[in-house]
C-alpha cells in the first residue's frame, strides 16, 4: 500500500510521526509554529504539540542552532530549520566547530542527536544569497552526517532515521522538489543512513547524483536511452558517509562515471566524488571521470543568466557523451 | 494660525516621495502576481513615512545600507525608477545588470548606495564599516543603517552597536519596526516593549518613535544625524510602522490578526498625511491628485523601460565575479 | 559579637575549594613552564572566588558550561582531579582521553558539566539550549553558563540572552570580568562602565559583584540561582575579578599597567579570605596549613596519576567521532 | 642582496610597507594593536601609525570582519585578522555571502579590497577547536581569492600583492611555519597572485602542496632522491586562482601526482586538485593521483594522536611509492 504525497508533505510526516513516537523530539525555528513553516511543513504542529515543542525563534540562528546542540546534549532531540543552507553561515559556529565537534573531543561523553534542516538548490530566482548548495561545507566537517534525499520516500524515511540517530544530522532539501508528488508508503518506515540506491540500472555509463539532480539526471538517462546509451543512475541520498560499496560495484559495472551535483564546481563533494574514483577504481575507468556543476560564481538572479549555473539533462546528456566518445 | 514648521515644499516633498514609493511598489506587486517577475519580492507598502522622512533628513553624499525590503530607501534617496524596475525584471539595464534582482539592488556612485542585502542582519556590520572609514578620513558623512524589527535579534546587531559606541562612529541605526519578522511578532521573541531600549547596552542614545509621520521620522533622524556627524557616536532610532503585505508579495498573511491591519489602516501614512496636508491647506485636492498621476505614470514609464530591456546574455554570467584576473578565476 | 552568616564549614569550605584550585594552576603552570606539557594552558589563578562561590550555591544537579579557563569551575564543582591533570597530559586515562586537552574538559554524567570550549562565546548558546530542555521538561536545574567579558561581545552572547530572557528560561549567565580578553582591556571595546548593563536591554536582572570574596559571590549566585529556578527566567550576573597571570600560561602580559597586579594583589581572594578565617578566629592557622598542604598533596598526586597514566593508542585517533556507523564514516 | 628573517617577520614587513606606502590600508583584529599581535607581528604598529589604522577590537569577528566589507567598500583597504582560521565559523556571513558576493551581486559596482589574514594548521596541540586549516571552504566560494605561502619570500610579496589587489583575499599563514628563518630580498618587491613555483625540479613524479607540507614534501623528495627517486615538488602558493598551466607543464612531464595538504581529507581542496588532473589530463596519468591529508576527524589534542593527523615526510614517502609501484 503506497499513497501519493509531495515531498514537503512526506518531510511534515516524518517529524509528525517521529514527535508522536518520542516526546524529546522538538523544532526550533523560524516561522516553524504560528506560520507552520514558509513552505507549509509543520502547518498544525503547533497545536498539536504546543509551543513548548514547536518553537517560533527569533532571527538568531547562532543561538538557536548552539541551543539546539545544548538540548541535544542534555538528551532533547532537536530539528532545528534554518530557512535556507545559505544561511549556514550565521550559524557555522554551532554546526561546525561544536555539533561536529563535541563527542570526540569529550572522548565520547557527549551524544548530540540533533537534526538542522535546511532548504536548498537554485533554480527559484532567490539570487546569490538564497540558492547555493553547500554540501561540500558539511562533508568537508567530520563529526556531520549530511545527507540529501532526491525522493519523497526517501525523504520521509532518511528524516526520520536521521532523527533517531544519535550523531548531529545535516539533513538538506531541495526547495524545487517540495512540490512534487510521490508515492510514498504506507505506514511505518524508515530508510537506513549510508545507503545509496540505484534508480536506474545501465551498463554504459554511472551518474552519480542526489538531491533534486537525480531527476534531471533519469531525464538525461531515458533521452539517451532512445540513442541506445544504458544508463545507471545511483542516488547517493546519504552523503556522509559515503555508500562506497555501490559506487565499486557500479564503477565496475559500466567503467565510466559522470558525478552531478548543483554546487559550485570548485571544492565540490561531486569533486571529491570523482577524485576518490579516480584514486581508488583508476584501472576500471575507461575514460576520466566527469563532472556536471554549477559555474565557479555566485548564482545570479536573472533567469537567462541562473539558467546557466546548475546543471540541465541536457548538459548531462552532453557530458555523457563526452564520456563515452560519441 | 500656528506657524508650520515646515515648508510648504518639504511637506509635500514628503508626500511625494510617499506616494512614489507606493506606486512603484503597487506596480511590482501587480507585475509579481500576474507572473511578469521571477524570484521574490518584499515590499514596503505601509512604510513609506520611513523612507521618506529618514532620507529627506540626510545628506546627498550620506550613505546608507538596506535590506530585503529595500524599495523604498532607494527611491527615497533619490534612485532612478528605470534601473530599479529593470532589475527586478533580470534585465540588463538594471542596477546590478540582472546580477542581483530586487533584494540586491545597490547604487554606489550615485547615491551612495552600499547596497540591499538578503541575509538578514547583514547590512548592520557593513554600515559600521562605513562609518568607520568616515571617521578614520573625517568626512563628515554619516551612515545610515535601515534594517527590521527581526534583524535585530541578529548577533551583528550586538557586536556592530557595541563597536560603534566604543568608537563613536557616525552611524544612525533605523529599526523600521513592522512588529514582524516574517510570521513571528516581535514580543514573542524578546522581552521589552522596545527596541530603542537595547541602545542602553551601549550607554547610547535610543529612541521610538511614529514611523508613520514622516515629519516625526524627519525630526528624530535629523537629530540623530546631527548627534552622528558631529563626532558623538552612533545613534539607535526605531520607527514603528506596519507592513501591509505578507512577507513577501503573494504571502496572505494569514498569521496576523485582523487587529494588526485595522490599525494599519488607521495610521497609513499616505491618507493620514493627505487629509492633513488638506486639512492644513498646504496642498489642493488638485495638487495631490496631480502628484499621483505622476508617480503612476512614472512607474509605468520604469516598468516600459524594464519590458523593453534586453535579457543579459548568458555569457555574462561569469563576468565581474573578480574585479582583476576573472576569467582564470572563475575557469576553476 | 556579630552573629556569622555562614558557618564554619561553609567558609573553610570556600577557602580550601579556592586553595584546591589555586594549587592545580600552580602545578599545572609549573608543569607547562618545565615543557612537560603541549600546547598551551589558561590559568584562572586570581579567579578562584568566582569557581568557588557560584559552584557552593549551584546543586549537585545543576548544568554548567565553561570556557578555555575553565579548570576552576571545573574542581570547585568537584572535578576529579586526576583525570584533568591526565587531561592536560593527554593521557589515555584524562577526563576526555586525552583528545580535547585543557581546554575541552566535561565531565557530564559525573557533574553534569557540559564543557568547556575553545571558541569564545560558543558555551552561551550551549548553556541556553540545556535550559530549554529544562524548561520543557520541568526538571528544576538551573544551567550556569561561565564566560570572560571579551565572550560579552560576541554576537551569540546577544541572541541567547534575547531568547533566554524572552522565554524565561532557567540559565544564569556570570561574566567572570577580569577586565582583559588576552591583551585588550574591556573598556577600550566598549562604552559602559560595568557589562551587567546589559540585561537591560533584555529587560532581566543584572548585577556587578565584587568576585573576588566568594560569600558575595555565593550570595549573589544563590539569589541568580533562586531567580532562574523559580521559573522568573535568566540571570546576568558580573563577577569582577583578576587575571594575575598572562592569557596563557607564558605571557607576560606587558600589555598591562604595573596598577592591575597591585590591585589583584591587593584583592588576592585567597589571602584576604585567609586574612579573614583567623581574624574571625573562624579558622587556626594551623587549620589553613594543613589544607594549604593536603591541596597541594592532591595535586602532586593527581600529577603522579596523569606522568604514570599510558598515551592512548595512534589508533584511537579514529574512534569516537560518530556514535553510530563511525568507522564507515571515518574511512572515506 | 638578501636578508634572513622569520617568516612572521616577513608578513609584518609586507603589512608595514604597504600602511606607509598607501593611508587606506588599515589593521583591525584581536590584540593587533596595544599587544601588537598575539605572534608579535604587529609589534610597534600601533605607535608608529595610531590607534585610528590600527584598531584592537572586541571578540566580534562577525562585527569587525563585516565592517571590512564595509570599509573596503569605501575605499579603505583592511587587514583583517582572525587569531585562528578555525574561528571563520563565527563570521563566515561577512565572508562568505558578503566579501565574496557583492561584487558580482551588484553588477560590479561594489569593490571590496581587504585581505583575511588568518594563521591555520596543526601540530601545535590546540586541539580540535584551533587546528584546522580551512582552506577548502574558502575555495569553494566563489569571489575570493586563497592564498597560502610556505616561504618568507612568498608571505612577504604575496601579501603585498593581497593588499593592493581589489578582490577580497584570504591570506592563511600556517602558525608552524612563523619562526621558520629565510632569506628574503631586500627592498621593495611583490609576487603575483595566482602563479605556483617549482621548488625541486624532478622526472619521477610530481608532489603538489602548499603551506607547511611544502617543507615535508621536500625533505620527502631529499630522502626519495637518495633512493633514486627524482620527484618535482610544485608550491601552489596561490589556491584561488590556481595555475593550472603549471601543473600542467609538470604532469606532462612526470606522468604521477601526489597532492599533499594538512586538511581533513574528504572535501579537500587536495581532492579538488586531484580531481581536476584526473578529469584533465587523465591521459598524462601513468597511475591514479594519490591524496596525502589529514584524517576525517576533529584534531585531537593529545600527541600520539595528533602525530597521525597530518602528513609528515614518511608518509609522503610511502604515498610516493605506492603511486610509483616500488
Ligand atoms: C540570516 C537570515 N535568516 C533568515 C532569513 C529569512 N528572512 C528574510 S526576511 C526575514 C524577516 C525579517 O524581519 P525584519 O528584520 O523584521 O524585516 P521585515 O521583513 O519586517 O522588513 C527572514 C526571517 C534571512 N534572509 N537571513
Ligand atoms: C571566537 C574566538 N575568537 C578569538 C579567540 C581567541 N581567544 C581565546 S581566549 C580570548 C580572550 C577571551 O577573553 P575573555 O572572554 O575575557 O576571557 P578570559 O581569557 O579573560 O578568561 C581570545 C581572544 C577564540 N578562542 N575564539
Ligand atoms: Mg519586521
Ligand atoms: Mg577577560
Amino acid at each position: 500500500m503506497s499513497k501519493k504525497i509531495s515531498i514537503s508533505k512526506a518531510i511534515g510526516e516524518a517529524m509528525h510521526e517521529e514527535m508522536v513516537r518520542d516526546k524529546n523530539v522538538i523544532i526550533l525555528g523560524e516561522d516553524m509554529g504560528v506560520m507552520g513553516n514558509v513552505f507549509g511543513i509543520t502547518r498544525g504542529f503547533r497545536d498539536e504539540f504546543g509551543a513548548d515543542r514547536v518553537i517560533d525563534t527569533p532571527i538568531s540562528e547562532s543561538g538557536f542552532v548552539g541551543m539546539s546542540v545544548g538540548a541535544a546534549m542534555r538528551g532533547m532531540r532537536p530539528v532545528a530549520e534554518l530557512m535556507y543552507n545559505d544561511f549556514m553561515t550565521v550559524c557555522a559556529d554551532p554546526l561546525l566547530n561544536q555539533a561536529a565537534k563535541m563527542r570526540y573531543m569529550t572522548g565520547g561523553q557527549l551524544t548530540i542527536p540533533m537534526v538542522v534542516r535546511m532548504p536548498m538548490g537554485s533554480g527559484r530566482r532567490n539570487a546569490g544569497q538564497h540558492s547555493q548548495s553547500l554540501e561540500a561545507i558539511f562533508c568537508h566537517m567530520p563529526g556531520l552526517k549530511v545527507i540529501a534525499p532526491a525522493s519523497a520516500e526517501d525523504a520521509k524515511g532518511l528524516l526520520k532515521s536521521a532523527i533517531r540517530d544519535n550523531d548531529p544530522v545535516i539533513f538538506m532539501e531541495h526547495k524545487l522538489l517540495y512540490a512534487h508528488k510521490e508515492e510514498v508508503p504506507d505506514g511505518e518506515y524508515t530508510t537506513p543512513i549510508g545507503e545509496a540506491k540505484v534508480k536506474r540500472e545501465g551498463t554504459d555509463l554511472t551518474i552519480i547524483s542526489w538531491s533534486r539532480e537525480v531527476d534531471f539526471s533519469l531525464e538525461a538517462a531515458e533521452n539517451l536511452a532512445k540513442e541506445g546509451i544504458n544508463v545507471e543512475v545511483l542516488d547517493l541520498r546519504t552523503l556522509v558517509p559515503l555508500d562506497w560499496d555501490s559506487i565499486v560495484k557500479s564503477v565496475s559495472k559500466t567503467h565510466n562515471v559522470v558525478v552531478v551535483s548543483e554546487e559550485v564546481k570548485r571544492g565540490s563533494y561531486a569533486g571529491e566524488i570523482s577524485a576518490q574514483i579516480a584514486e581508488d577504481l583508476f584501472d576500471e575507468l575507461d575514460a576520466p571521470v566527469e563532472r556536471v556543476c554549477g559555474l565557479n560564481i555566485t548564482s545570479p538572479f536573472s533567469p537567462p543568466l541562473e539558467d546557466v549555473n546548475f546543471p540541465h539533462p541536457a548538459d548531462i546528456e552532453k557530458a555523457v557523451k563526452k564520456v563515452l566518445n560519441k | 494660525m500656528v506657524k508650520q514648521k515646515y515648508s510648504k515644499e518639504k511637506l509635500v516633498g514628503f508626500y511625494r516621495t510617499m506616494v512614489r514609493i507606493r506606486a512603484f511598489e503597487e506596480l511590482a506587486a501587480d507585475c509579481f502576481m500576474k507572473g511578469m517577475l521571477a524570484g521574490n519580492i518584499h515590499l514596503s507598502i505601509g512604510q513609506e513615512a520611513v523612507a521618506a522622512g529618514a532620507c529627506a533628513a540626510m545628506d546627498k553624499e550620506d550613505y546608507m545600507t538596506t535590506t530585503h525590503r529595500g524599495h523604498g530607501h532607494c527611491i527615497a534617496k533619490g534612485g532612478n525608477i528605470d534601473k530599479m524596475f529593470a532589475e527586478l525584471f533580470g534585465k540588463k539595464t538594471g542596477y546590478c545588470k540582472g546580477k542581483g534582482g530586487s533584494m540586491h539592488i545597490a547604487d554606489v556612485e550615485g547615491l551612495h548606495h552600499l547596497g540591499a542585502n538578503g541575509i538578514v542582519g547583514a547590512g548592520i556590520p557593513i554600515a559600521t564599516g562605513s562609518a568607520l572609514a568616515s571617521k578614520i578620513w573625517k568626512d563628515k558623512h554619516v551612515t545610515v543603517c535601515f534594517f527590521g524589527d527581526g534583524a535585530s535579534n541578529q548577533g551583528v546587531f550586538h557586536e556592530s552597536l557595541n563597536m560603534a559606541a566604543a568608537w563613536h562612529l557616525p552611524v544612525v541605526y533605523v529599526i523600521e519596526s513592522n512588529r514582524y519578522a516574517v510570521s513571528t511578532e516581535i514580543h514573542r521573541v524578546t522581552n521589552t516593549e522596545f527596541l530603542s531600549v537595547r541602545a542602553k547596552a551601549y550607554n547610547m542614545p535610543g529612541k521610538t518613535v511614529d514611523g508613520n509621520d514622516p515629519t516625526i521620522v524627519y525630526e528624530a533622524m535629523k537629530e540623530a544625524l546631527d548627534y552622528a556627524r558631529s563626532g558623538k557616536g552612533p545613534y539607535l532610532l526605531e520607527c514603528e510602522t506596519y507592513r501591509h503585505q505578507g512577507h513577501y508579495c503573494g504571502d496572505p498573511a494569514a498569521y496576523r490578526p485582523a487587529s494588526y491591519m485595522e490599525e494599519a489602516h488607521k495610521d497609513d501614512c499616505i491618507p493620514c498625511m493627505r487629509a492633513k496636508l488638506l486639512k492644513g491647506k498646504t496642498a489642493t485636492e488638485k495638487d495631490l491628485k496631480a502628484i499621483e498621476d505622476e508617480a503612476k505614470a512614472e512607474m509605468e514609464k520604469g516598468l516600459k523601460f524594464a519590458e523593453d530591456s534586453e535579457w543579459p546574455d548568458p555569457s555574462e554570467a561569469t563576468t565581474e565575479m573578480y574585479s582583476s584576473d576573472n576569467e582564470r578565476s572563475v575557469v576553476r
